[in-house]
């Protein structure tokens, strides 16, 4: 029986194995420095994950603005991103408060990257989604927004 | 051997927007197939991005980011002709890198 | 007795006309508008676009016991000649004397070009093996067509009679639930759930319905062609299982494409 | 050889275009017909529960099955059979409970090739209707069955009162086409797609003046 710690684990090894040997392109090898963070993966609560991250708990602001729509009229596929007005975000987090794991994405930003992020996540019912800016300084801000999530098509 | 991305990026303004997107199944590890058996998880775990051989992003994914995913964001000082690559690596071990010139 | 209840009938019906569709209108309205806001974020990065890359490489590949590409293919428009012919499909073809669609003629130059099966193929479940190829080289030359009008050809008997043999089962009862392929797209302004049904006995409009397909569905994270979509449909309807590139679903595509003509095609759009 | 091939061409450009131009004439609206039921029976197979004699069509469907309506004549002879295949409620029971009701009406589920036989199927009523405010996702097809008791006047659906309205439900629930020869409803009862004790249930959801429709 190989639980899913067992195969993340697995991965992380051949990723080190490939970049030993020269396989891995060398972007992949500064991730491969940084592991992929699973106790924070697998979190259920804001409260939790900030733990899984040694993060202070976050504060509601203004200056950071979740992008989402009102409405998904699929749950497979729903649009996501953060944009704020803050300077020196190091980090930006993408999370969605009911699903089996509330971590959707972790983003890393350089100083060449605006703290302006979108990609798109499964949602499995309606929801509030958060967004999460972490800045050099240490201030933890967050901004949420409620999707609702409606059934489609003929439903069979 | 995994399909290619594919890569946007365009210059506006002062940088370069970049769009990606990746063809990957991103399975979550909750879902059961017709036989009642637990599909096993898949799914991309880091994404990093660079500009000209230089990191300006990295990334960690869960399972719940949408399959294909699809990426966007914007690169300060990008100009028509630098390289932008893409690398993507799973939680099987499987990477694949892209490159794209701005436009 | 029965003329008792059809009393009743009319006045459900007064009372019904009278009381709620000021209610309906102004709740679906706002539901309406947050799925077109949806719909719009989703635009911009379509991943049909990986299934068209895909596809473009797939016709140039050398495969098949025949280790040939598909760059002789003649979609219509001539051997090789991919752009436009998408909105002109399905035609008369004569050298296979039958009215083909994109799946089917597809099919044609797999077998006789590489030597595929195309049995074998037609039989493979959606988005399995050589299933998986046909939707990326559905989504590649529908692709290149992407902007022209749908412009159906109509001069040959067959595709008359086609037209006619589609306007039939498209308007053709059946089922445990009576459902005919009219009951969801005969009449504008309607919708399942949340989703627009197109009016397919007329042009719909550009980019909707006929020239919206193939498409990426969000729902199953794949690209759904023609052919996969009809065969959603019927699946819905309750029907039997129709034929990959059977004649009653090419049949249907002449009938939606020459209704379509003039507008505007989409295709591979990304739907739900 | 080679130089024979423009003649060769030429031969297939005529041919083809005398076959373009109808060597034969259109067939006429029968012929059309008959082709295209030879046509729908040799494109489908059997899958599952969905076997072919779903394409075996009574006379409401085939009468049903054009873009014209059919004669009065027919219509009421439709109408008249439909009605008198209803099966009322034993007991005169007709109502039953709105939360199963709205989960009946939220299921759009069930007799598809993908669905295992003897599953239980859904009422599929949000597909065409909107029906309990809180959903906003539904379809228009049929018209909008919010406040469908509170507007009929029903206060107490086992009034004398009510029966009227009860009793049209219930038919219309069972066999649609007692009240419309064409209509797009499917035939839950008499199609054996919901059981009498769900009707109930989809009855409660209308009519019961608990039930958040007459809200």
């Amino acid at each position: 029986m190989t639980t899913r710690r067992d195969v993340l684990q697995t991965a992380g090894r051949v990723a080190a194995l490939l970049v030993a040997a020269g396989v891995l392109p060398e972007a992949a090898r500064a991730q491969a420095a940084a592991p992929w963070p699973a106790a924070a993966f697998e979190t259920k609560s804001v409260a939790d994950l900030m733990k899984a991250l040694g993060s202070a708990a976050p504060v509601e602001s203004k200056e950071i603005t979740v992008q989402g729509p009102d409405i998904a009229e699929n749950g497979a596929v729903v649009p996501l991103g953060a944009a704020t007005t803050l300077t020196g975000v190091k980090r930006i987090l993408l999370l969605v408060e009911k699903n089996p794991n509330i971590l959707s994405a972790i983003f890393e930003l350089g100083d060449a990257v605006e703290p302006s992020i979108s990609t798109r996540v499964k949602m499995g019912q309606s929801s509030n989604v958060f967004a999460i800016a972490m800045t050099n300084d240490g201030r933890v801000l967050y901004a949420a927004k409620e999707v609702k999530v409606t059934l489609g098509g003929c439903g069979g | 051997m995994a399909d290619p991305m594919r890569i946007r990026a365009q210059s506006s303004g002062s940088g370069a927007t970049v769009r990606v997107l990746m063809a990957h199944e991103m399975e979550t590890g909750l879902r059961k197939d017709a036989a009642g058996k637990t599909i096993p998880a898949w799914f991309i775990q880091q994404v990093s991005a660079s500009l000209n051989g230089k990191p300006v992003l990295s990334a960690q994914w869960g399972p719940s980011v949408a399959k294909n995913p699809f990426l966007q964001f914007n690169i300060k000082g990008a100009k028509a002709g630098d390289k932008v690559a893409i690398t993507w690596l799973d939680n099987k071990g499987d990477t694949r890198t892209d490159e794209a010139t701005v436009s | 007795m029965s003329a008792w209840r059809r009393e009743g009938l009319r006045v459900a019906l007064a009372l019904a006309l009278a009381g709620v569709s000021a209610t309906a209108a102004a709740q679906g309205k706002s539901a309406a508008d947050g799925i077109a806001e949806y719909r719009k974020m989703l635009e911009d990065g379509n991943p049909a676009d990986l299934f068209e890359a895909k596809g473009e490489s797939l016709w140039t590949t050398k495969r098949g016991p025949k280790n040939a590409s598909l760059e002789a293919c003649d979609l219509g428009k001539g051997p090789g000649v991919v752009k436009g012919a998408f909105v002109e499909l399905p035609r008369w073809f004569a050298d296979t004397q039958r009215v083909q669609d994109l799946e089917s003629r597809l099919l044609t130059c797999m077998e006789t070009l590489q030597g595929l099966k195309a049995a074998e193929i037609a039989a493979t479940p959606f988005g399995r093996g050589e299933q998986a190829n046909m939707e990326a080289l559905a989504a590649y030359v529908s692709a290149a067509s992407r902007g022209q009008r749908m412009n159906l050809p109509q001069a040959h008997l067959q595709e008359k009679v086609m037209y006619e043999v589609g306007k039939r089962a498209f308007y053709f009862r059946g089922g445990p639930m009576d459902f005919a392929c009219a009951t969801c797209h005969g009449e504008p302004g309607k919708r399942v759930r949340l989703q627009d049904l197109p009016d397919l006995t007329k042009n719909p409009g550009d980019g909707i319905g006929f020239a919206a397909w193939p498409a990426y569905r969000v729902s199953s994270g794949e690209l759904w062609s023609m052919q996969r979509r009809l065969n959603d449909c019927y699946r819905q309807q309750r029907f039997p299982y129709p034929g990959y590139a059977s004649d009653v679903t090419i049949a249907l595509g002449v009938y939606m494409g020459v209704n379509a003509k003039g507008a505007e095609s989409i295709a591979p759009a990304i739907k739900r | 050889m080679k130089h024979k091939t423009p003649a060769l061409a030429a031969t297939v450009i005529v041919v083809a275009a005398l076959l373009a131009a109808g060597c034969g004439s259109m067939p006429s609206s029968e012929q059309l017909d008959q082709q295209a039921l030879a046509v729908i029976k040799g494109s489908f197979r059997a899958q599952g529960i969905a076997t072919m004699d779903r394409l075996h069509q009574d006379q409401g469907q085939a009468a049903c099955s054009s873009a014209q309506a059919p004669s009065e004549a027919i219509a009421r002879q439709i109408q008249d059979n439909a009605l008198a295949s209803v099966k009322w409620p034993a007991g005169g029971q007709y109502l039953g409970d709105w939360r199963e009701g709205e989960k009946l009406a939220q299921n759009g589920r069930g007799m598809t090739w993908t669905d295992a036989a003897g599953s239980a199927n859904g009422g599929s009523c949000y597909n065409c209707h909107q029906i309990g405010k809180a959903e906003l996702s539904y379809g228009t097809i049929g018209p909008s069955l919010y406040n469908y008791g509170k507007l009929r006047g029903v206060a107490d659906p086992a009034s004398p009162t009510s029966a009227a309205i009860v009793q049209y439900t219930w038919g219309k629930l069972w066999n649609s086409k007692a009240y419309a020869a064409c209509s797009n409803m499917p035939r839950f009862g008499h199609a054996g797609l919901l059981t009498e004790a769900q009707i109930r249930d989809v009855m409660a959801l209308l009519l019961d003046p608990k039930s958040p429709v007459n809200q």
